[in-house]
């Protein structure tokens, strides 16, 4: 589906009325950023203020999260485990130093090297070197064939980092990024705001507006309110439940993306009780998915048929979870000899999660599960998954790179144990087998077919029910237009326009 | 009137000090301390009433309390039937309790306002196992008949009783463990006159039918007069002068006690006493004066007074004062007219 | 009055030490471990491992509190876990930002507080000191944070008189420090007004009188300085509750602020950061009780004497 | 008629009542004195019976609610107080007549030096400015006897000792040369040798000023002292009222025989003291005939039915009993009880 | 005339006791009584214990039945106050979360009451060290400005209803604890304890049957007024996600979960809003006529 933005055709005719160049942007977010380093941020809201703005990657995905060319101009897979890009020329990064192959080159050295104890290393462990063939060609050479490099290139970690900065003091990048995107980074004053301002010498297409300043408004009510009165331009954490009053308003208007990312219910399948097939199958029947979706969810967002979004390479229509059907439930507790089971149900702070938390609970009474919902802060959240503490959880997988290795291998396979994203503790040597042939094969639609078919095992062994593929939303007040959220949920700020 | 040969010392009090740390205004400056009393000996003999007077923050209380073990003293020795009531251990203490008693003040403070006459007394006699159990009430109500009160108090509680009645309940309370010496602090000085003298005479009465001792603190002259066997005068901390009542209402022999009772307002208009007006405030025991405390205050005072202590001496029979020129100051003749016409 | 000042100095000096134990002690009770937050989502046993190194959360705890305390007295709180930043630095951006809001809300806690409990006092149990203890208890009996989204509500979005969040104006001020105030100033009306009622008992109120002081120069004059020595001692302790409201008020508002720092934090479980912004909120708190102690003390000299 | 007699002050059948909870209590119930010019007049009695109320109620300080004046008139001048307004009212408080109160420890404000307190008076009432009124302050601390006056008057409260703070009082209320001193136990907090030279200094300065006194006092050894006139209270009555020296010699109501029977005296010594048995009735019940009835010796028929009237005696004073009316039988002898 | 004493008269003669009998409680009722705003106070909260009591039988639905199809649905007829965002009844939620807030606030005080009770009692009674020691622990823990250390504690334990109440407790230790060494100290010199020492009665009695109930008065007064504070303080952690977890219906909690919809379907926030305001309402006017009535100055 093209995820357009709703609102951007009327908005298009406001700025077609001229009075639009200019201006600085407010942004209003919940958290602010820990870093401004790309090989440390881990979180979104501070990749979301380098991503494509202060800093740019060799490729880049457009709306319909099609790579495109950005720094590099074109490439070409020279065999299973050789990538050779070629770079446009005349750009210099915001310190002044120019962009050419070694820039490239000291990048992803330095995100390698065990030294920088980069936590995003192990994505691109795949990267054996990164061969400089002259100023505009560089070649990437793999330690295995590995068929979407391009989209983990395109993630924000692949962000290229002047050279001069990473050699002067690369600690100071945490605080003061140097790339060669449309917007250089300002000031950041920690815990309000940070502030970019429009790159005179970039490259590209110049960005409309003069400075954007992302500030920091963690209740939701006030950052809504915010944008209501005009005091700030674009929220882009709007709790789903504000979509009519956004509608309804004469001052804000709404912003909606397809994501990535897919919501799902997941089962510990080493404890007991769910690690009985027959348990977690009665459960996914007994889930009304359908109403979470509208319930909670005010249908932002659409049904997951798998725990990839229509958007990941990968996905298929045709995978089929569980149907809602609670005599099939029944039977199949008592087939298991489960009864009276309590379950307790794991999920991070986040007001949704604990909405569909509550859902669930409820829905599974029905078959006579009682359910014991554990609220927990994310880091919380995150070590009790990654020790396999828990039960049930709620939990989402962002497919950053939109290919669907990211999401296979990461979620079900036998080496993902724990940390590294497979808190189902589910283990099923065919199923591994299958993501490690299509993690190596080229053919793309034989790389479709093999994920097609691990889905639907993961599905029918009852690993998780699948519930929403993420729509990303965001409030902006109705004098500005041109942006976008992309798959990711990255606000993209290239068009952007504010009118007086 | 008791005659004095037969006398056994019951209570033998040698240089006791009671020494109260203060707040520091600094933490530079040395430890300060309030020398409430400050090296005072004398002796009660069984079945006399002693009295202590002297003025507001003289020390009478602290002697009293720490003859019965309330604050622990700085210093000294208190002599209970043989044994140093000071050097007990919690224990032995409780167990001597018995025989020490105390009336208060205050009848409003002195009782616990959330126990009925029947508990506060019952308590008494449990804690000195003096009455078992299934004796206590009728003991109680003969307690209440020797006070003046009916036995139907029992069911009260003290708010619902007069000062003067509520003083009678204290004093039964005293005598519920069978004491042998009480102490009487200011029992009477928060009381009317008419029911004053009611109390007084309780008091003598008590003396009489149980051998009782009294340690009889006040600053009311008259009341002393009336009460005591033997006076003892004290003056910041210090014992002035000490003597049989007679002696010394009728010839004092320091000038404080004199100044003493000659301030004492009498209720007839026709005896007009040559009155010793002393200067100023009583000093602050912080800092007491040097030499003898009363120098600063004192008609009489020589620059000896400002830097010699005076001992007490003995300076007639049973006598003791402490002035360095008490022999000279002396007069044989009472500085009161001994009786109204 | 310095010796005073000294001695309450030096008084402080256990309780600052008290404090850091508590803050150090509970900040150990945290489950789990900061070192895997902060390494992310994914991240393997050797990276969280050489964090934890790096953080010196290998260390036994009495080292790590020593090392935390001399840490302290060369004035390093240490580095965020979230964004590595020195603590003392990302403490000082915030700090002026809510002593600013404290002091502005201590003004209205005062003003109106006394205010309101002097025109309550001087005609009690008339109708006007009914209507002005309704309000106060009302005051004291709403959740802060309900009233100032409420204030939000009436006064930004829909009157549009105030902006809605941040702190750059002093129109920004006004609805967070009135939500932050208003709780203290019930209290300090209602105090003011006790206060007041009983020092016009008092027996040298009776003496003015019987002078032939006017009843206006007895209320202002001689009943008000007396009574406004307790109520000193409720505007310290209002104090803290103000510091602790900032919490609420600094999220409401989006105010940048040691309150919501040490919130945040806390979600983030940045350890330094909390152990930080709850240790210097308690100085702070600990120094304006010092600061009332003197004032106290200078407008009550005989408080030495009791 | 003021002027002839010399009588400045004359407080005829007041009655202050409190209206409380649990009732009215008829503090004040009907009282009648005069005071002359240059004397002093003792008001003694037990503790409640009225004697505060009544010095209260002259100046009209009685605090209201829910305390009320509800009945006489208190003559001063020949003007009557009780009706006065209040801004005439404060003309005369701590100008023509003043008073000085129990408690020296709290009767002072603790947070405005000495000094200020006593020129604020001065200023109230006479025409000085500030700097003239402090000097006066000054002079009036001399004129009381405390050492070195000028750094006294800088000082609050809390830096003087008890004995001072009442010298203290004293000038705030001898400082516009009042008419009448109303004294209301000004000794009782201090101890004998500070109570000596207070005494002293008021009769001083009374011999020096010539105002009239009323001394409020429990103690019959102060009154013996300072008064020429004497009037008993009991519960809310005057009982007797006699010059001193009659009071003494003679007394004539019971209660206050057996008030002076029940005393231990400091120049006496007795085996048993006299007692007056029972207690003061409740002000909030009193019995509708003589007060005094239900614990007096001697008391008949007609004491428990009607409250007696103040009868005027051939050597001058007055006794509210039954006992000098011509209803009185005699039936029991009293010098059993007494002699 | 000299004055002689009669011989013949009995040297005692018994008192009258001319006072009806009247108990403690009987006066302070009274006096209680006849301060209305206090009785005002004391409706307000039987009414919710009323409420607390009653609620499976008052309240019309199951508190936590979600219905989506009936979501945000304002106040009607058959909801009285409406729908929350998941379709449960507000009122239901109301009436069964009456026994959580309170519970928390009744919870916590007795909880900081408890161990402030104690340390006051040792440190009042037993003064010197023992005083000096205990009183800077409890200086320290009140160094901590208002809930903040409330805040570190449930941070540190994790978010729980109990861990609210025992962090709104710690909180309310010091409070408890100055108090009662106060109210100690001042009890302790009076006679009648010194008589009762002087009887040979142990600490342990002294402090239980003779301090304790004579200071009871101003820690039942603070008491009611810390269950007002900590209802608010509970609410208010609540509110940062602190609190007690879902789907409970603790008020604070409901509150918290309906300020995002303040301004489409602002009853989510009002009802629970003010039924903690109304509440903490009743406890601070009946804390007030407590003290009143415990005051012996307002005794007319
Ligand atoms: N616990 C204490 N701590 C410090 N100072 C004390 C203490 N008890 C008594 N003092 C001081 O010791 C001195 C003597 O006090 P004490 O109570 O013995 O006097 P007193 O003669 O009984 O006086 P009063 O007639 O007023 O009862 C006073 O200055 C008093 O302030
Ligand atoms: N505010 C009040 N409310 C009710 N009754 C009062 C009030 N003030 C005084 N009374 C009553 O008035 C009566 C007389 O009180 P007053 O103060 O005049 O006694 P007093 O003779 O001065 O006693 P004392 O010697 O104790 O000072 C008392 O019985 C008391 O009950
Ligand atoms: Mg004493
Ligand atoms: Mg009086």
């Amino acid at each position: 589906a093209c995820s357009t933005n709703s609102a951007q055709s009327d908005d298009k005719e406001a700025a077609a009325e001229g009075n639009s160049t200019g201006g600085t942007l407010n942004v209003v977010r919940l958290s602010d950023a820990t870093s401004l380093d790309p090989h440390f941020i881990t979180d979104i809201p501070s990749a979301n203020i380098n991503y494509q703005k202060v800093y740019e990657g060799l490729v880049k995905p457009d709306k319909d999260f099609v790579l495109q060319p950005s720094l590099a101009k074109e490439w070409k897979v020279i065999d299973d485990t050789t990538w050779e890009f070629k770079l446009n020329e005349g750009i210099t990064f915001h310190d002044g130093a120019p962009f050419d192959a070694e820039a490239v080159k000291a990048t992803f050295e330095r995100l390698l090297d065990p030294a920088t104890a980069s936590p995003q290393r192990e994505k691109f462990s795949m990267i054996k070197e990164v061969k400089v063939i002259d100023p505009t060609t560089v070649q990437f050479l793999l330690e295995y064939p590995y068929a979407p490099l391009l989209s983990i290139l395109a993630s924000q970690e692949g962000g290229i980092i002047s050279p001069k900065a990473l050699a002067e003091d690369p600690e100071a990048l945490k605080e003061k990024p140097v790339g060669t995107g449309p917007f250089v980074f300002e000031s950041w004053k920690s815990g309000q705001e940070i502030s970019l301002t429009r790159n005179e010498d970039y490259w590209g297409e110049k960005p409309n507006i003069d400075r954007v300043v992302f500030k920091v408004v963690p209740e939701d009510a006030t950052r809504l309110a915010m944008i209501e009165t005009g005091e700030a331009h674009i929220n882009d954490q709007v709790p789903v439940t504000e979509i009519e009053r956004i509608e309804a308003s004469e001052t804000m208007d709404l912003t909606r993306a397809e994501g990535l990312a897919v919501e799902f219910l997941g089962f510990n399948t080493q404890k007991a009780p769910l690690d009985d097939v027959r348990v977690r199958k009665a459960i996914s029947h007994a889930i009304e998915r359908e109403s979470i979706i509208s319930g909670v969810y005010n249908n932002v967002g659409t049904l997951a048929n798998s725990a990839m979004s229509p958007k990941v390479f990968g996905y298929s229509e045709n995978t089929k979870p569980a149907e809602y059907d609670l005599n099939e439930a029944k039977k199949l507790l008592k087939e298991a000899g489960a009864e009276n089971l309590k379950i307790s149900l794991l999920t991070s702070d986040r007001k949704e999660r604990i909405n569909m938390a509550e859902v669930i609970q409820s829905q599974l009474k029905g078959i006579g599960v009682e359910v014991e919902i554990q609220v927990v802060e994310y880091g919380t959240f995150i070590e009790m998954t990654n020790s396999g503490e828990h039960q049930m959880y709620i939990s989402g997988w962002g497919n950053a790179t939109g290919d669907g290795d990211y999401n296979q291998y990461n979620l079900f396979h036998t080496a993902s144990h724990g940390p590294a994203g497979n808190s189902f503790y589910y283990s099923n040597s065919e199923a591994d087998k299958m993501i490690e042939a299509a993690r190596e094969e080229t053919d793309e639609n034989k790389r479709l077919e093999i994920y097609e078919e691990v889905a639907q095992i993961e599905l029918d062994e009852a690993v998780y029910v699948p519930i929403r593929n993420y729509e990303h939303i965001a409030a902006h007040n109705k004098n500005v237009s041109g942006y976008w959220l992309n798959a990711a949920n990255y606000l993209m700020l290239d068009g952007v326009e504010i009118a007086e | 009137m008791k005659t004095l040969e037969e006398k056994k010392i019951l209570l033998e009090v040698s240089n006791l000090k009671q020494y109260f740390s203060v707040k520091k205004d600094s933490i530079f400056q040395p430890k300060a301390y309030v020398k409430a009393v400050d090296g005072i000996s004398f002796v009660v003999n069984e079945g006399e009433t002693l009295s202590i007077v002297g003025e507001s923050g003289c020390g009478k209380s602290t002697t009293g309390r720490a003859i019965l073990r309330l604050d622990d003293p700085t210093d000294g020795k208190v002599l209970y039937a043989g044994k140093n009531i000071v050097e007990l251990s919690k224990k032995e203490m409780r167990e001597l309790r018995g025989d020490l008693q105390v009336i208060f003040q205050d009848p409003f403070a002195s009782l616990n306002p959330r126990q009925t006459i029947k508990q506060i007394l019952g308590e008494a006699m449990t804690i000195q196992k003096s009455v078992p159990k299934p004796k206590q009430r009728d003991r109680m109500i003969e307690l209440l008949n020797l006070v003046g009160l009916p036995g139907e108090a029992l069911d009260r509680y003290p708010h619902e009783f007069s000062g003067g009645q509520r003083q009678r309940i204290g004093i039964a309370r005293a005598l519920a463990v069978d004491p042998k010496l009480i102490i009487c602090d200011e029992a009477v000085s928060a009381l009317d006159v008419s029911i004053q003298a009611q109390i007084l005479n309780l008091l003598k009465k008590l003396q009489k039918q149980f051998k009782l001792t009294f340690l009889f603190i006040s600053h009311d002259l008259s009341v002393v007069r009336y009460i005591s066997d033997r006076v003892m005068v004290m003056y910041l901390g210090k014992i002035v002068e000490i003597s049989d009542k007679k002696d010394l209402f009728d010839a004092p022999l320091h000038p404080y006690t004199k100044a003493l009772l000659s301030s004492i307002p009498v209720p007839n208009p026709s005896v007009k006493n040559e009155r010793i007006l002393l200067k100023g405030d009583v000093p602050s025991p912080i800092n007491p004066p040097s030499g003898c405390r009363f120098h600063t205050r004192c008609p009489f005072a020589t620059d000896r007074c400002k830097t010699d202590e005076p001992e007490l001496r003995e300076l007639r029979e049973n006598h003791f004062v402490s002035c360095h020129y008490a022999e000279e100051l002396f007069s044989p003749e009472p500085l009161l007219p001994a009786t109204t016409k | 009055m310095l010796m005073f000042i000294l001695r309450r100095l030096v008084q402080t000096v256990p309780v600052i030490f008290g404090v850091t134990i508590v803050v150090f002690t509970i900040m150990q009770l945290v489950p789990g471990d900061p070192a895997v937050l902060l390494a992310g989502e994914g991240a393997t046993k050797e990276t969280i491992e050489s964090l934890r190194v790096q953080l010196g959360l290998n260390q036994p705890l009495y080292v790590q509190y020593m090392e935390y305390v001399s840490n302290i007295f060369r004035g390093d709180f240490g580095t965020s876990l979230k964004n590595n930043q020195p603590v003392l630095d990302e403490i000082l951006l915030r700090l002026p930002i809510t002593l600013e809001l404290a002091i502005f809300s201590t003004i209205i806690t005062i003003v109106l507080g006394m205010a309101a409990g002097i025109i309550s006092a001087v005609k009690p149990y008339s109708i006007t000191d009914t209507v002005v203890m309704v309000i106060a208890l009302l005051g004291i009996s709403l959740p802060s944070f309900w009233f100032g989204l409420m204030l939000m509500y009436g006064f930004s979005v829909k009157l549009q008189i105030f902006p809605v969040a941040g702190w750059d104006s002093l129109a920004h001020i006004v609805l967070p420090a009135f939500t932050l105030g208003a709780g203290g100033a019930a209290i300090v009306a209602r105090m003011t007004r006790s206060s007041m009622l009983e020092v016009i008992r008092q027996d040298y109120i009776r003496t003015a009188r019987a002078k032939g002081v006017k009843e206006r120069v007895i209320v202002y004059k001689h009943a008000l300085r007396n009574a406004l020595i307790p109520v000193i001692t409720v505007v310290g302790l209002q104090f803290g509750a103000l510091l602790g409201g900032t919490v609420l008020v600094e999220s409401i508002f989006a105010i940048n602020g040691l309150g919501r720092m040490i919130v945040d934090s806390i979600r983030m479980r940045d350890l330094p950061m909390v152990q930080g912004g709850v240790l210097v909120a308690s100085l702070v708190f600990v120094a304006v009780n010092l600061l009332v102690d003197i004032l106290y003390r200078f407008f009550n000299k005989r408080i030495e004497l009791n | 008629m003021a002027e002839q007699n010399e009588t400045i002050l004359e407080v005829k059948d007041l009655k202050t009542y409190f209206y409380t909870k649990r009732g009215v209590s008829k503090a004040v119930d009907g009282i009648d004195f005069s005071l002359k010019k240059g004397e002093t007049l003792g008001i003694v009695g037990e503790s409640g019976c009225g004697k505060s109320i009544t010095s209260l109620s002259i100046l009209r300080l009685i605090p209201t609610p829910p305390g009320k004046i509800e009945g006489g008139e208190v003559l001063f001048k020949g003007r009557d107080l009780v009706s006065l307004p209040n801004s005439e009212m404060r003309k005369i408080r701590g100008n023509e007549i003043s008073m000085i109160f129990q408690e020296p420890m709290t009767s002072l404000n603790p947070v405005i030096p000495v000094g200020e307190q006593i020129a604020e008076a001065i200023r109230l009432h006479q025409k000085m400015n500030k700097k003239e009124a402090r000097a006066k302050a000054v002079d009036m601390l001399k004129l009381v006897g405390i050492p070195s006056p000028e750094k006294r008057a800088k000082q609050e409260p809390f830096q003087l000792s008890g004995g001072m703070r009442q010298r203290v009082m004293i000038a705030m209320a001898l400082s516009c040369n009042p008419e009448v001193l109303i004294a209301d136990e000004p000794t009782t907090a201090l101890d004998v040798t500070i109570q000596a030279q207070i005494l002293e200094l008021i009769k001083d300065l009374q011999a020096k000023l010539g105002m009239g006194v009323i001394m409020i006092t429990h103690d019959l050894g102060v009154v013996a002292e300072t008064c020429n006139t004497v009037a008993v209270m009991y519960a809310g009555n005057i009982v007797e009222h006699a010059p001193t020296q009659n009071l003494f010699d003679e007394p004539k109501h019971p209660y206050t025989r057996g008030l002076l029977a029940s005393l231990p005296k400091i120049n006496e010594d007795k085996e048993e003291l006299y007692t007056i048995e029972g207690s003061v009735p409740s002000s909030y019940s009193m019995p509708q005939g003589c007060r005094f009835a239900s614990r007096c010796p001697f008391a008949e028929a007609v004491c428990q039915q009607k409250q007696p009237e103040l009868l005027e005696q051939p050597d001058g004073s007055k006794v509210r009993c039954w006992m000098y009316s011509d209803h009185w039988t005699g039936a029991k002898p009293q010098e059993e009880v007494f002699s | 005339m000299a004055i002689e004493l009669n011989k013949e008269k009995p040297l005692i003669v018994t008192q009258t006791l001319d006072h009806p009998k009247q108990s403690v409680f009987g006066s302070f009722f009274s006096v209680f009584l006849e301060n209305k705003a206090a009785v005002v106070g004391g409706l307000i909260i039987l009414f919710y214990i009323f409420i607390a009591v009653f609620a499976p039988v008052l309240a019309p639905y199951h508190p936590h039945d979600i219905n989506l199809d009936n979501k945000l649905m304002p106040p009607s007829t058959e909801h009285w106050m409406g729908t929350d965002d998941k379709g449960r009844d507000i009122l239901s939620r109301i009436l069964y979360g009456s026994r959580l807030s309170m519970g928390v606030g009744f919870a916590a005080v007795i909880f900081g009451a408890f161990f402030g009770i104690t340390l006051g009692l040792i440190a009042g009674y037993y003064g010197k060290w023992i005083d000096s020691v205990i009183m800077r622990c409890m200086d320290v823990l009140l160094a901590f400005p208002g809930i903040l250390l409330a805040l570190a504690i449930v941070s540190a334990l994790g978010p729980s209803l109990i861990n609210v109440t025992i962090a709104v407790g710690a909180f309310s230790v010091p409070l408890f604890a100055r108090i009662v060494r106060g109210s100690t100290l001042e009890v302790k010199q009076l006679e009648y304890i010194d008589a009762i020492r002087s009887l040979g009665a142990k600490d342990g009695t002294i402090i239980f049957k003779h301090i304790l109930p004579n200071i009871m008065s101003p820690i039942i007064v603070q008491g009611t007024l810390r269950v007002a504070t900590a209802i608010l303080s509970a609410a208010g952690l609540s509110f940062l996600g602190l609190g007690a977890q879902p789907p409970s219906s603790e008020w604070g909690t409901m509150l918290s979960s309906g300020r995002d919809f303040l301004f489409s379907a602002p009853y989510i926030a009002i009802f629970p809003g003010l039924a903690i305001a109304f509440l903490v309402l009743g406890f601070n006017i009946f804390g007030d006529g407590l003290r009143d009535a415990f005051d012996p100055r307002m005794k007319k």
